[in-house]
């Protein structure tokens, strides 16, 4: 199914690399892609979001407006964003920094405790790979393979040693939703 | 060469060292600072030369110098940097130089916003600076397509001795998608007329664009108008999209044109026929394809869907000579045209009939 | 018998158009003399201004770029960025290099630009009939200055030369004077030694000239010279202002 | 103005114009004043009294309606034009001919200068002041009180110094070419001549002539001390031509 997703945070907490994770991956698996970031003022500590396209058919506008899936990494983000899920799509929220519930009844809403998971593994950082990981195993948009060819891309060579610990917070991520 | 995920930004600067480019002048301004910054990273890798300006006006005399010494040269800006650049623009039509011009086009006017637009369309294909001229302006709709129109606009400089620009928008140049750069031999022309020293027994060469008589600039102008001739029978570019049984045809170019595409998918859903004719050259305009589309019994009105009051709207309407309807879809100031409001747009126009 | 009287090679011999008795005509003599002396003909560039001297490329037998007013330092450095072993030149007046192009002169000369500047300081806007120049003297009536220019309402004469020395690029700056044969030997001296900084890579290298627009001052041109001596000189003091050895 | 002189219409059509004795006469005055009609008509009126006539074009200020531009005219009338380099051409730099010098050499010739407007245009006699000095010179000062900073006696008296200090040469003449152009009326000339006499009376320079077209100026009143100074409009806009 053609994902068309925004995904929303504070600057900082991996919301652009996230996207451009999927983004790259969906190329590697040979579909079409783009990923449009907002820009601007946003970029310097507000709201930062992207809008990421992975779809077999041609990508159009790259502008997502009716969303397929919105991640939502903090309570603005939600609060913004949550009217823009298609009915029956999916809204996955990082309940360590949001205590607010959803709205929307129309919607599949998972809340993932991304930052206490991170925590866990001992770097909050990854807190983005978790909540990844979650929308993975609810969408199978692409495969965590593809998202770990892209992240060696991304790391480069000096910082390989981070891999493992991605992949583990990208295993937690899916562990922590349903299918 | 494998395919890359890119900004636009990254993909013109690329594209341009890929082209053979190895000067770029240039001052910040956004949303276009990608291009800047990855060209002072890599131009000094394969032995060219990146110089921050102290300014846009200098930035593009600086151009011009290194256009006149036969330098593959190129600058890049966002809209009120290149109100500032259209002095140099006047002179190097005037002299006629190649270069690569690129605006990344923000809302205005005046310091206006940076969020993407298209209201510099009439500074760019009407002229922008003083005098009688023409730039050739290309406006790519997406990231593989901007990069294969920048290594195509260096190869059009140098063909005519014009400057080439390359007009997108603040999401064109943040938005990323895969590119592909075939690796191809690049080709610069000789550039017999350039500056580089008179050798002995050689004529002088000067670069210069003052007349000191009438009748001589008269017949400088019109020896450009030859030239423009030539690239309007040779260079115009243009894709249409559904438009063999449409009874609406959208015109609109860039991000509004992908947008359109998506909007025209969602009319045919519902039983409306759409097409869309998507001018790569924004000038030399594809007037002959809109003539053709027009003359179609089928096609009942046109809608013209820009972020901008309506500018392109103006040629369209010219092309077409008002033998059918054009209607016109903007929003301005930043704002882009949501596809909802476009489809609603559409529903009301079939409507009026 | 020996020639003692030749046209430099670096002249194409176009009769020029300046008036009677104004000092363009010298500098270009003397600027062609030195691009001779040094052999550099066939590897110079040179950018001309708007102003009096627009017509420059017609006289410099040198590939040569006509410069929008006030740009030639940034159309030069994009010259010499393509063709760095090349000897590039721009020829400015005042209005030129002190006032609209006082961006592209301070920023050329802090790159350090391996270019060659030489500026005419007449005190006053030729081209465009007499109006007040930056460099016009307080008490100067000119076009735009009917009351004599005041330093309340017009600000100070500029000394670019003293200004431009103060930055870290500049590797050689001096002012000379036109008013006498012995100042001319001077200028002839400076402006040599202008390209010789250039061509040793050492940076930017600019020589300011003190010189005469009869017209516009309606001076005949004995007197413009004496002008040049008893009231410039006393506020654009001669000599080498900052030289990089 | 209330000074409604008693019209007699005693003479018709045009006179010829009666030059001066000068050998170098010099017209100088505001923008718009007709200096450059007056020069054109005064060389042409010294060479039908058989004189060797040369008209030097010294308008460093204005491109366009100079006297340069009627040179097929001039010189069919067997006058020479010496003009500033670039006049008539699409560059604006004011440089002057060194043959300028040639007219204080030759003194065969009657010599007529036409001089920029204002005091700014008069800058450039100053270049010359030397030669102005050896010999017996006519600076006139053309008035027309129907322009803007000439319309009272204050004004007119200012830049009539202004120019003398910037020109460094004095006025020797005032001639009354109160004109609206193509609308002017016998009317329009008679009206500027009290405001010319009075300048006239304070700075003691006589008044030598009141131009206008043929047809108008050949209703002078015979009481006037100044001659009549018949022009022939040369200059017109490109769409009169």
């Amino acid at each position: 199914m053609a994902q068309e997703l925004i995904i929303s945070g504070f600057g900082g907490q991996g919301v652009m690399s996230m996207g451009q994770l999927l983004t790259y991956a969906g190329m590697l698996e040979g579909k079409n892609v783009s990923w449009l970031p907002s820009y601007g003022p946003e970029m310097r500590g507000g709201t930062a979001y992207c809008s990421v396209i992975i779809t077999e058919e041609m990508v159009g506008s790259p502008i997502v407006n009716e969303a397929t899936a919105v991640i939502a990494m903090n309570l603005p983000s939600m609060e913004r964003f949550e009217r823009t899920v298609n009915p029956g799509g999916l809204l996955i929220v990082n309940s360590s920094l949001v205590n607010k519930k959803a709205d929307r009844t129309d919607i599949d809403v998972c809340y993932v405790p991304a930052n206490e998971i991170a925590d866990e593994l001992g770097n909050t950082r990854v807190a983005n790979m978790v909540i990844l990981g979650a929308f993975l195993q609810k969408t199978r948009a692409v495969s965590e393979d593809s998202i770990i060819e892209s992240l060696k891309g991304v790391l480069g060579s000096s910082k390989e040693h981070l891999i493992p610990l991605n992949r583990e917070a990208l295993k937690r991520g899916t562990q922590s939703v349903n299918p | 060469m494998a395919k890359v995920l890119m900004k636009g930004n990254e993909a013109i600067a690329e594209a341009a060292i890929q082209a053979g480019c190895r000067y770029f002048f240039g001052y910040p301004i956004t949303p276009q600072n990608e291009i800047p910054a990855y060209m002072a990273k890599m131009l000094p890798k394969v032995g060219g030369s990146f110089i921050q300006a102290e300014s846009e006006v200098s930035a593009i005399n600086m151009v011009y110098g290194a256009a006149g010494a036969g330098g593959r040269v190129m600058t890049s800006s966002s809209s009120p940097g290149i109100s500032l650049k259209q002095e140099g623009i006047s002179y190097i039509a005037g002299a006629e130089l190649p270069c690569l011009i690129v605006n990344i086009v923000r809302g205005g006017p005046g310091l206006g916003g940076i969020q993407p637009a298209q209201s510099d369309y009439f500074q760019a294909v009407k002229g922008g600076g003083h005098g009688d001229y023409r730039v050739v302006v290309l406006a790519p709709a997406g990231i593989q397509e901007m990069a294969d129109l920048v290594i195509d606009a260096f190869d059009i400089a140098d063909r005519y001795r014009n400057p080439v620009m390359i007009m997108g928008d603040g999401m064109l140049g943040q938005m990323m998608e895969p590119v592909e750069f075939a690796k191809k031999e690049v080709t610069i022309s000789e550039k017999p007329w350039a500056t580089i020293g008179n050798k002995e027994g050689k004529p002088r060469n000067i670069i210069n664009s003052l007349f000191l008589d009438t009748q001589d600039m008269e017949n400088h102008v019109l020896k450009l108008f030859e030239k423009y001739k030539e690239i309007e029978k040779n260079e115009v570019r243009v894709e249409c999209y559904n438009c063999e049984d449409a009874e609406i045809i959208i015109a609109a170019y860039g991000t509004t044109a992908r947008i359109a595409k998506n909007v025209i998918q969602k009319a045919g859903a519902q039983g409306i026929k759409v097409g869309l004719i998507r001018p790569i050259t924004l000038w030399p305009f594809p007037t002959d394809v809109f003539k053709k589309w027009a003359e179609a019994d089928h096609v009942k009105s046109f809608l013209t869907v820009e972020m901008s009051m309506g500018q392109m709207i103006e040629d369209v309407r010219l092309s077409i000579k008002d033998t059918k309807p054009v209607h016109f879809y903007g929003r301005t100031g930043g704002m882009v045209p949501l596809p909802g409001d476009l489809l609603k747009e559409i529903i009301k126009i079939r409507g009026e009939k | 018998m020996a020639k003692v009287f030749e046209k430099p090679k670096a002249l194409t011999g176009k009769p020029n158009h300046y008036c009677p008795g104004c000092t363009h005509g010298i500098v270009h003599r003397l600027v062609a003399e030195a691009i001779d002396d040094l052999g550099i003909r066939e590897n110079t560039v040179g950018v001309a201004p708007v102003g009096c001297a627009v017509l420059a490329y017609e006289y410099f037998n040198v590939d040569m770029h006509e410069a929008a007013h006030g740009r030639a330092p940034a159309v030069a450095t994009g010259i010499k960025r393509v063709l760095p072993d090349n000897v590039v030149f721009t020829y400015q007046g005042d209005g030129d290099l002190a006032s609209i192009g006082t961006a592209e002169i301070v920023h050329a000369a802090n790159r350090g630009e391996k270019l060659t500047t030489i500026f005419i300081n007449n005190a006053i806007y030729g081209m465009t009939g007499g109006q007040m120049a930056p460099t016009s003297l307080l008490g100067q009536v000119t076009a735009t200055s009917p009351y004599g220019r005041s330093a309340e309402t017009e600000g100070h004469p500029i000394r670019m030369s003293e200004m431009l020395a103060t930055i870290e690029g500049t590797a050689y700056v001096e002012r000379v004077s036109l008013h006498d044969i012995k100042n001319i030997l001077k200028a002839k001296k400076a402006i040599k030694k202008a390209f010789e900084v250039q061509i040793a890579g050492k940076g930017f290298a600019m020589v300011e000239i003190l010189s005469t627009c009869p017209t516009n001052w309606g001076m005949a041109p004995a007197e413009a010279l004496k002008w040049v001596k008893d009231n410039m000189i006393p506020y654009y003091p001669l000599g080498v202002k900052k030289e990089v050895v | 103005m209330g000074n409604n002189p008693s019209i007699r219409h005693t003479k018709k059509g045009s006179e010829e114009l009666e030059i001066g004795p000068e050998r170098i006469a010099i017209f100088t005055g505001h923008f718009g004043s007709g200096k450059t009609e007056t020069a054109i008509n005064y060389s042409i009126a010294s060479a039908r009294a058989g004189k060797k006539t040369i008209i030097v074009d010294l308008d460093i200020v204005n491109p366009y309606f100079r006297s340069t531009d009627k040179k097929d005219v001039l010189n069919n009338a067997g006058i020479e034009v010496i003009s500033p380099n670039f006049a008539g051409t699409g560059l604006d730099v004011p440089s002057l001919p060194a043959r300028i010098y040639s007219v204080f050499q030759n003194k065969e010739y009657r010599v007529v200068f036409d001089v920029g407007g204002d005091d700014i245009g008069a800058v450039a006699l100053g270049s010359f002041n030397p030669y102005f000095k050896q010999e017996d010179y006519r600076m006139y000062y053309v008035i027309n009180v129907h322009r803007p900073l000439s319309g009272n006696k204050k004004d007119i008296i200012e830049m009539l110094r202004s120019i003398e200090n910037h020109s460094r040469l004095g006025v020797t003449h005032l001639i009354n070419n109160s004109n609206l152009s193509y609308e002017t009326t016998f009317y329009d000339i008679i009206k500027g001549q009290p405001m010319v006499e009075e300048v006239s009376k304070e700075c003691n320079i006589p008044i030598a002539y009141i131009s206008g077209m043929p047809e108008v100026i050949g209703n002078l009143p015979p009481d006037l001390k100044a001659k009549a100074f018949p022009i022939n409009i040369f200059l017109h806009p490109i769409w009169d031509q």
